[in-house]
């Protein structure tokens, strides 16, 4: 039997595994992207799995406007990354650190 | 002096209305700053503008000291009219016989700076003496102002142009010296906020009389004291946060120097009188022997350090805190003559003789640095070794040196005796050693004073440049001269002085005796 | 059952008129040639001032307020205020921005689209009332946010502040959305009004808890507060200055809004924690803000660093929970992001084609070049340092009162020691304006954009001038709030 | 018509104290305009009316029996109970105080303009001494110690401008800034004094301080107070010693002593009235003024006793050795002035006064006959250059004879009678410590004979030790002081010669009172009702009475002198003198070589110069620069205010490098930030849970 604490644990650990993937990979953005969007996917699962919960609808309404959002969201990112890699010739999060201080 | 109550402009209120003589003050001369910076491209328009405004200001002055009703004490000339409805802040103006005095002082000072600063400033003159006005209108306002809050904008606002005098006008390390001065000043005051906040909070108001009603235990009014005390010993100073001062002074123009030690320090003596006595009363008595140690500390101390200057003007800065410390002095030792002495009279007296040296002391200072002003303008040096035997070329300022100094010294017959005399015997009803250690000036202070003279005015010309210089010209005349004026007046006749201040002191002296705790 | 009420239509006028306007500059954008430009910039102005009209009249009474769309939008003084003031900084920031971005060929319609899109979210912000239109309104000014970073394509470093915003913004909706789903969880609805009711009666009070604890960061990092502040600096120093104006100004008014709506309006059962947190990231980023920006050499980054420690006052007037401390907040609000706009108008009025004014020397001699607008620079400057008699001081003073009010004592007196440590790098670009002589390079003629002078003149009085007429403002404040 | 003339008038003493000052303006403002002609006419003219009309208060006090006048002129603050005053107190003491000085000033003014006559400073000198004669009236006709201290401290002032008159002479410049210094030292007691008696006897006053002091009721004599606790001191002696530091200081009293000889910078009018005749006198003045305050402390007194004795003695002593005839001089001015602090304190009041008097004539004989030698020698000073000169200037001569002959006290002269009557009232006195002030004050007897007439000797009579070398030949103005410095010492471009009359003349009116006014004033002054009730003496203490018990007149105390010890040993210094200066002058070198140790000692002046200057004035710039260097630029402004200054620079770059740049480092701070938070939630709840 599967319980909304399931739901919830599972909803957890997507996240910390997003989070855990912006500050620990040190490799390149898209990464980064990706993981932005898993962390909006675990918050999904919680809304989700609140709402029916609760049995209430709102909040599966809110995951339609998040997933938009993120959809949105995801295409402004990969233009400024766009325009990162035409000045940069590199998405290397490494080489990203010329302001500081 | 004139004692005629002309009821049509004292304090009641509504008549004043017709008149609102100290707002006049007040921003007389702010508005002619705006004035000079607009219309004074040319420095000469700035000049005589700006002399314009100093004297109309000055002259007006003269009716407050002459309509004031000395023997009704209290705040008179009173304006009020509500700044900020909901935290009851006001617009609110009003002169006991303290503050009149030290208004007349500023309004005199202020004319004698902007004429001695007439051929030294010839860069952005417009910008000088604009500044010049605007801190004259807000020492005026500090004086004037019965509403904390107002106290405290013009407290803090007049550090703004003598931070840019000091900055623009200033000698070689001007800008270490300025910033010093602002950052060390503004600390200090900005805890006096906090205090000020909180006794709003208590009272609900900032009229610094109902701050003086507010009940406080104890424990709220050392807190508040000491908040009152770092904001006003900075700003006197006392040792040991002075080491402003001299850096200021040194690197500050002539004009800068004057106004800063005839009147901004006076501003800090002002403070405790209208703060931390009438506010904390019960506080100021548990920790006057803090203040009092202070000052005797500055007496001898800064009395030796001045002794081994070898910078004029460093050496007029140390005196200067050495002089001020008899205020602090007379001030504070007022609450253990009225209560643990029960006499009132000799409170009086020493609280009286610290603001005749306030007064005095604006005087002196003010010539001293503006004698320095004139070797200065010359020779363009302050360092001692550079001159000697000035008096071989210069007879005339030498006399006016010697009778400064003479008054630094707290020579009888000068004002920088009266002074120093009440607060000795004050001091002395209180305790002899106290009183002994204060009168110590009367040795240390002669020594770097007469030293001073000795290696600046006496001797033979060792420096070839020394030899070429001229006597003192008209200007340089009518400022040295009504300095000394005023210096032999006060010293020869302190009476009218005494008397516009006596029932003013008598009342916060009797305000003293009730325990607020 | 939800029926549509034509009344809500009038609450949403402004933002409906803006969008209307947006919508219809897009378009004409689209056809007129780059010499032209200046239609867009008149009519994105215009739009501006059309909204700002139709926000005025339908100010609605003090104390209260009406929901809209089922409590989805809340129509009351406090949006309508801070409505005003976004719209105004707005205005400034066209102003100020037009010269600036002619010079680089920056001034393209995506500048004033994206600029009155991120008004837009704001507006709606700050007239949230439930998590949803939060959210909305958020993301609609973070991501015009992101967009107008990296305005500039080709500048690297534009770029370098846009991902890194971008990142971080987004990692921060993350977190605030998932605090969200917390919150809803735990009260069962996404309205803050009910959310505010049902705060009492709860099976799960730790769900909520900690849903407090992430919207908190999220509103921390919208506002830049300590440890959330790290995009802020980046960002204002790499956008374009023009950009870096807008960004400095408005949206600190609409993440006030933010906060309020969601920790008093939402979570106001649970001030008692929230408080605690905002007074030690107050403490966070005063320490940190002032600490930082004496360390810097570049004025944009400095100003960065500022903001960080007003954001600290801010929190300051936050952690009484009061509506006098919430008014206080906003007059700080209000009073940051309007000397924050000439702060960095002042630098664009400064700069020209190959030549970012943005140093601290960069200022070396103004009082020699021009003492007019050396003046107003240090208005700006003892603005900010909070000195009498200016506006910046009776703001940083009203925040004080009502944190010692609140029995803050501590925290005003450690906001007042980093004040006085904040008030040296201040100090410095006076210094460096009026007592440093000017290098010949920079005795270049100022431009001579009319309106911008103007402006940014009258912008730089107010701030003297509403040192003494700070009242009205205060109490407008304080009605706003009913406090 | 009678009363009118015999009640003294308010203007008559406003014009005695206000005649000097305006010609000193006068003379000093516009010296320039009014020439040097004009300077001295109006000085000299003030002074000669106010010494007129002194001399009218006299006989109208003396003879008319005129009331003493007590009023105040005006009022210099009131607050509350205290007030202070600016007012006249003239009664006997008073007037005679006025005469001595206004008579000596004139004399010196007379002398001036002989003296100075070459000065560039002439305008500028009258401008001072009349300046000089106004302070000291208003210090001795004050009726308060305000006023006193405002005297008091404005001739110190003159003393500071005259004693550096040659302001380009570094030793004038150091001496006259010693001689402040040192007077200060003296006020700085003075003005505790003064507070003192503010405090204990609730007025500034004379009239009620005495009155409170001689009121039985009141008994303030025994009241004490402990200002170190558990030891109760009795206020009178707090406030005596107070106020007796003060005339230690004015009065030169060791060990406050050292100014005076080094004032003999000044030019010789100045030692004269300043450094001899009045001024330092003041200090004498002032307790025998007190006498009443005085009277209620055995302690003071004593202490007074001991300090008088000493000086008289020890700086005698020195006088011997000296060389420069000024010096001489100021040495036994020292000692006089010793003789009158004994004879204070064996209340002796009115011999202290009237020895003061004496003094005045016959001291400042002494030092303008000096003077006088000085012009004839081209202001050389070393009388071992001089010798002989009694046939180049006789006049000069037998007037120095007469002070000289004064000062030892030979009979019938005026030292005689003041100096014997000293000396008999310690002896009479029982006082504790009278026996060590008897020795000194006999000792001191011989000591003062041997240098007197060493000087004598030394100076007029002997072989020339000068030479004249003529190569200018004879031309005028000798005295010109500029020329001096061309010639070696012991070189003169002239032969010395007689002074002009306006130096002789004052030497001559001077010889007069020095050889008279002993003998017609000792009757009144001591032994009579002369000083009426301006001196108080407590019976127990009045030796003068006790001496006046065998008074037959001033002939008779004469033989009665003759008989006792002090003449003789006053006679045996003259012999021992006479025998070595005159007749054997080897055996003056011979004495010095044998008593090498004894006339080093003295040569240093006990080595107290150097003592001070090491100790007060070295160590005093020592604490200083210590103070400043490691107190100020130390630690407050090193340590305190700059260290934090640079402890936040230091601070702030080392922490901006978190902002490290990278992203993950951004987005990490974030995360530990949200854990933080998180933690103290769950921090709070524990808690309330």
């Amino acid at each position: 039997m599967i319980t909304l604490a399931h739901f919830l644990v599972l909803g957890a650990l997507l996240f910390c595994i997003a989070v855990a993937g912006i500050f620990i990979n040190r490799k390149n953005v898209i990464v980064l992207l990706m993981c932005i969007e898993l962390m909006l996917l675990a918050v999904n699962t919680n809304f989700v799995a609140f709402s029916r919960y609760l049995g209430d609808a709102a909040g599966q309404v809110f995951v339609f406007f998040i997933l938009t959002v993120a959809a949105a969201e995801a295409a402004i990112g990969l233009a400024i990354l766009v325009v990162l890699f035409r000045n940069r010739a590199t998405i290397d999060v490494t080489g990203i650190d010329r302001l500081k201080g | 002096m004139d004692r005629c109550p002309r009821r049509l402009i004292e304090g009641n209120d509504e008549t004043m209305a017709h008149w609102p003589l100290l707002s006049i003050l007040v921003w007389l001369p702010i508005i002619g700053a705006l004035a000079v910076l607009a219309f004074g491209r040319r420095a000469d328009t700035a000049r005589w503008l700006t002399l314009l405004v100093a004297l109309a200001t000055f002259v007006l002055s003269i009716p407050l000291y002459l309509h004031y009703d000395a023997a009704r004490g209290g705040m008179q000339f009173v304006e009020s009219h509500a700044w900020i409805d909901s935290l009851k802040v006001f617009y609110a103006l009003g002169v006991d016989g303290i503050a009149v005095a030290l208004v007349v002082l500023t309004t005199f000072t202020s004319v004698l700076v902007i004429v001695g600063a007439w051929g030294s400033i010839d860069t952005r003159v417009s910008q000088y003496m604009a500044a010049m006005l605007a801190l004259e209108g807000m020492l005026i306002g500090v004086f004037a102002a019965t509403d904390a809050l107002l106290f405290y904008v013009f407290f803090e606002a007049m550090l703004i142009p003598m931070f840019i005098i000091i900055g623009i006008w200033g000698g070689p390390r001007r800008v270490y010296a300025t910033l010093k001065f602002f950052i060390y000043t503004f600390l200090g005051s900005i805890f006096m906020l906090v205090g000020l906040i909180y006794l709003h909070m208590q009272t609900g108001e900032f009229s610094i009389a109902a701050f003086a009603a507010a009940n406080l235990d104890m424990k709220e009014q050392a807190w508040l004291f000491f908040a009152f005390l770092i904001a006003f010993a900075i700003k006197v100073p006392m040792w040991p946060v002075h080491t402003w001062l001299p850096d200021a002074h040194v690197e500050a123009p002539t004009g800068g120097s004057v106004i800063l030690a005839a009147i901004m320090l006076k501003v800090g003596g002002y403070g405790f009188i209208r703060f931390s006595l009438p506010i904390t009363p019960d506080a100021s008595q548990e920790y006057a022997w803090v203040v009092i140690a202070m000052s005797l500390v500055a007496v001898v101390y800064i009395g030796y350090v001045a002794l081994v200057q070898d910078d004029m003007k460093k050496l007029i800065a140390y005196s200067s805190i050495a002089h001020m410390a008899f205020v602090t002095l007379g001030i504070f030792i007022t609450l253990a003559l009225v209560r643990t002495h029960a006499n009132a009279d000799a409170a009086r007296l020493g609280l009286q003789g610290a603001m005749v040296q306030m007064v005095s002391h604006g005087f002196v200072s003010g010539a001293m640095f503006s004698c320095i002003g004139v070797l200065y303008d010359r020779l363009h040096s302050r360092m001692i070794k550079d001159y000697g035997g000035v008096v071989n070329v210069m007879p005339w300022y030498a006399a006016f040196f010697v009778l400064f100094a003479m008054a630094n010294c707290g020579l009888p017959g000068t004002s920088g005796f009266v002074g120093e005399f009440m607060v000795i015997l004050a001091a002395f009803q209180d305790n002899a050693w106290v009183a002994a250690v204060a009168a110590f000036t009367l040795i240390i202070g002669a020594a770097y004073t007469l030293w001073l003279v000795k290696r600046v005015i006496f001797g033979e010309v060792t420096n070839p440049k020394v030899a070429k210089l001229d006597d003192l010209d008209a200007r340089e005349w009518i400022v040295l001269g009504s300095f000394a004026a005023a210096v032999l007046v006060v010293g020869i006749y302190p009476k009218p002085l005494t008397d516009l201040m006596e029932t003013s002191v008598q009342q916060i002296v009797s305000a003293l005796l009730v325990s607020k705790a | 059952m939800i029926e549509f009420n034509p009344n809500d239509l009038r609450a949403v006028l402004p933002e409906l008129v803006l969008l209307g306007a947006t919508c219809a500059i897009l378009l004409v954008d689209l056809f007129i040639k780059p010499a032209q430009r200046d239609i867009t910039h008149w009519l994105s102005l215009l739009a501006l001032a059309v909204t700002a009209v139709f926000v005025w009249n339908g100010f609605p009474v003090p104390g209260q307020g009406t929901l809209a769309f089922n409590g989805m939008f809340v129509h009351d003084g406090i949006a309508a205020t801070l409505k005003l003031f976004i719209l105004l900084t707005a205005a400034l920031t066209f102003v100020y921005g037009r010269n600036y971005l002619g010079e680089r060929g920056l001034r393209i319609g995506e500048f004033y689209l994206l600029v009155l899109f991120a008004t837009l979210g704001m507006m709606l912000l700050v007239s949230a009332g439930s998590l949803i239109t939060a959210y909305l309104g958020l993301e609609l000014l973070a991501l015009s946010s992101y967009a107008l970073v990296a305005l500039n394509r080709d500048s690297a470093v534009s770029a370098e502040a846009a991902i890194k915003y971008f990142v971080l913004g987004a990692l921060a909706s993350g977190l605030l959305l998932y605090g969200m789903s917390m919150v809803y969880g735990a009260t069962g609805t996404l309205d803050l009004a009910r959310i505010h009711a049902s705060t009492g009666s709860l099976q799960h009070p730790n769900l909520l808890a900690i849903g407090l604890v992430f919207i908190v960061v999220g509103v921390a990092f919208k506002l830049g507060a300590v440890p959330f502040h790290m995009w802020l600096p980046d960002v204002y120093h790499g956008a374009p200055t023009a950009v870096t104006t807008f960004i400095g100004s408005a949206p600190k008014l609409a993440a006030f809004g933010m906060a309020y709506r969601l920790l008093e309006g939402g979570l106001g059962g649970l001030s008692a924690q929230w408080t605690l947190m905002l007074a030690l990231l107050a403490v966070a980023s005063l320490a940190v803000g002032n600490l930082f920006a004496i360390a810097q050499t570049n004025l944009k980054r400095m100003l960065a660093y500022s903001t960080i420690s007003h954001v600290g006052f801010l929190l300051t007037g936050f952690v009484g929970a009061t509506p006098a401390g919430y008014a206080a907040a906003m007059f700080y609000a209000i009073s940051y992001a309007l000397t924050a706009a000439v702060a960095f108008g002042m630098i664009a009025l400064l700069a020209r084609r190959g030549f970012e004014a943005e140093e601290i020397d960069d200022f070396r001699g103004l009082n020699q070049r021009s003492p007019w607008y050396a003046g107003i620079m240090a208005i700006t400057m003892f603005s900010l340092a909070g000195v009498p008699p200016l506006f910046g001081f009776f703001a940083k003073l009203l925040v004080l009162k009502s944190a010692i009010d609140a029995g803050f004592l501590w925290l005003a007196i450690v906001a007042i020691v980093f004040a006085i440590i904040g008030l040296y790098y201040y100090l410095r670009v006076v210094k460096v304006m009026y007592f440093d002589a000017p290098a010949d390079t920079e005795s270049l003629p100022l431009p001579a954009d009319r309106p911008l002078r103007w402006v940014i003149s009258i912008n730089g009085l107010a701030l003297l001038a509403l040192g003494f007429l700070w009242g009205p403002l205060f109490d407008w404040c304080n009605r706003a709030f009913g406090a | 018509m009678k009363e009118g003339w015999f009640v003294i008038s308010k203007t008559m003493l406003l014009m005695i104290v206000l005649l000097p000052l305006f010609g000193a303006v006068l003379a000093g403002l516009f010296g320039r305009r009014i020439g040097r002609v004009g300077a001295h006419t109006v000085t000299i003219a003030g002074v000669a009316i106010s010494c007129a009309l002194s001399m009218v208060v006299l006989y109208q006090l003396v003879w008319g029996g005129a009331a003493t006048y007590n009023e105040n002129l005006y009022t210099w603050f009131t607050i509350g109970k205290y007030s202070a005053h600016v007012g006249f107190l003239v009664d006997r003491l008073t007037a005679m105080m006025m005469v001595v000085v206004t008579f000596v000033s004139l004399m010196v003014h007379v002398y001036t303009i002989g003296y100075m006559a070459e000065d560039d400073g002439y305008q500028r000198f009258f401008s001072y001494i009349a300046l000089f004669t106004f302070s000291m009236l208003m210090l001795v006709m004050s009726n308060n110690f305000l006023q006193l201290f405002f005297g008091w401290e404005a001739v110190g002032l003159v003393s500071y401008l005259l004693i550096g008159f040659w302001f380009k002479r570094p030793t004038a410049i150091f001496a006259n800034m010693k001689a402040f210094l040192v007077n200060r030292v003296g006020d700085f007691g003075f003005l505790l004094g003064i507070a003192g008696v503010l405090l204990w006897f609730g007025s500034l006053d004379y009239a009620s301080v005495f009155a409170v002091a001689q009121d039985p009721a009141i008994d303030i004599g025994s009241r004490t107070v402990e200002l170190l606790a558990g030891h109760p001191w009795h206020v009178a002696t707090i406030v005596c010693i107070c106020l007796f530091i003060g005339a230690m200081g004015k009065s030169a009293q060791v060990p406050l002593h050292v100014w005076l000889p080094d004032s003999m910078e000044g030019p010789t009018p100045i030692s004269a009235l300043i450094h001899a005749a009045t001024m330092v006198t003041a200090g004498i003045f002032m307790v025998a003024r007190m006498s009443p305050l005085f009277e209620l402390s055995e302690t003071a007194l004593t202490f007074i006793l001991v300090i008088g004795a000493t000086t008289a003695l020890f700086t005698g002593l020195i006088g011997v050795v000296q060389n420069d005839i000024k010096r001489v001089v100021a040495y036994s001015t020292l000692s006089q002035l010793g003789y009158m602090t004994v004879a204070l304190g064996v209340s002796a009041y009115s011999a202290a006064v009237f020895h003061l008097m004496t003094h005045a004539f016959f001291k400042a004989l002494l030092f303008l006959g000096a003077g006088s030698v000085i012009i004839a020698m081209h202001h050389e000073q070393d009388m071992r250059h001089m010798g002989g000169l009694r046939k180049y200037m006789p006049i000069t001569w037998i007037t120095m004879w007469i002070g000289s002959l004064a000062l030892a006290g030979t009979p019938f002269f005026s030292g005689f009678f003041s100096k014997d009557a000293i000396i008999e009232a310690v002896h009479e006195s029982h006082r504790s410590g009278a026996g060590y002030a008897y020795f000194c004050v006999m000792a001191g007897v011989f000591v003062t004979a041997l240098y007197s007439f060493r000087l004598l000797y030394l100076t007029f009579h002997g072989k020339e030790r000068f030479v004249v070398d003529d190569h200018h030949g004879h031309g005028h103005g000798h005295d010109a002081h500029d020329d001096h410095g061309h010639h070696a010492p012991g070189h003169l471009a002239h032969a010395p010669h007689e002074s002009p009359w306006v130096v002789t003349l004052p030497l001559v009116l001077l010889a007069i009172p020095s050889i008279a006014i002993g003998f017609f004033t000792i009757g009144p002054m001591l032994f009579g009702d002369g000083f009426g009730n301006a001196i108080f003496v407590r019976e127990a203490n009045d030796v003068i009475g006790e001496i006046g018990k065998g008074w037959h007149g001033a002939v008779g105390f004469v033989l009665h002198g003759i008989m006792q010890p002090p003449f003789w040993i006053a006679f045996a210094g003259f012999v021992v003198a006479t025998w070595i200066w005159l007749f054997r002058p080897g055996i003056a070198d011979a004495a010095e070589r044998a008593l090498k140790p004894i006339h080093t000692l003295l040569m240093n002046k006990y080595w107290i110069d150097n003592l001070y200057q090491a100790v007060f004035a070295r160590g005093g710039i020592g604490l200083g620069r210590g103070l400043w260097r490691v107190g100020d630029a130390g630690l407050i402004d090193g340590v305190v205010v700059n260290g934090s200054a640079r402890l936040v620079d230091r601070v702030s770059t080392a922490v901006r490098r978190l902002q490290s740049g990278y992203l993950y480092h951004y987005a990490f701070a974030m995360i530990l930030g949200l854990i933080l938070l998180l933690a103290g939630l769950w921090w709070i709840v524990a808690r309330a849970a």
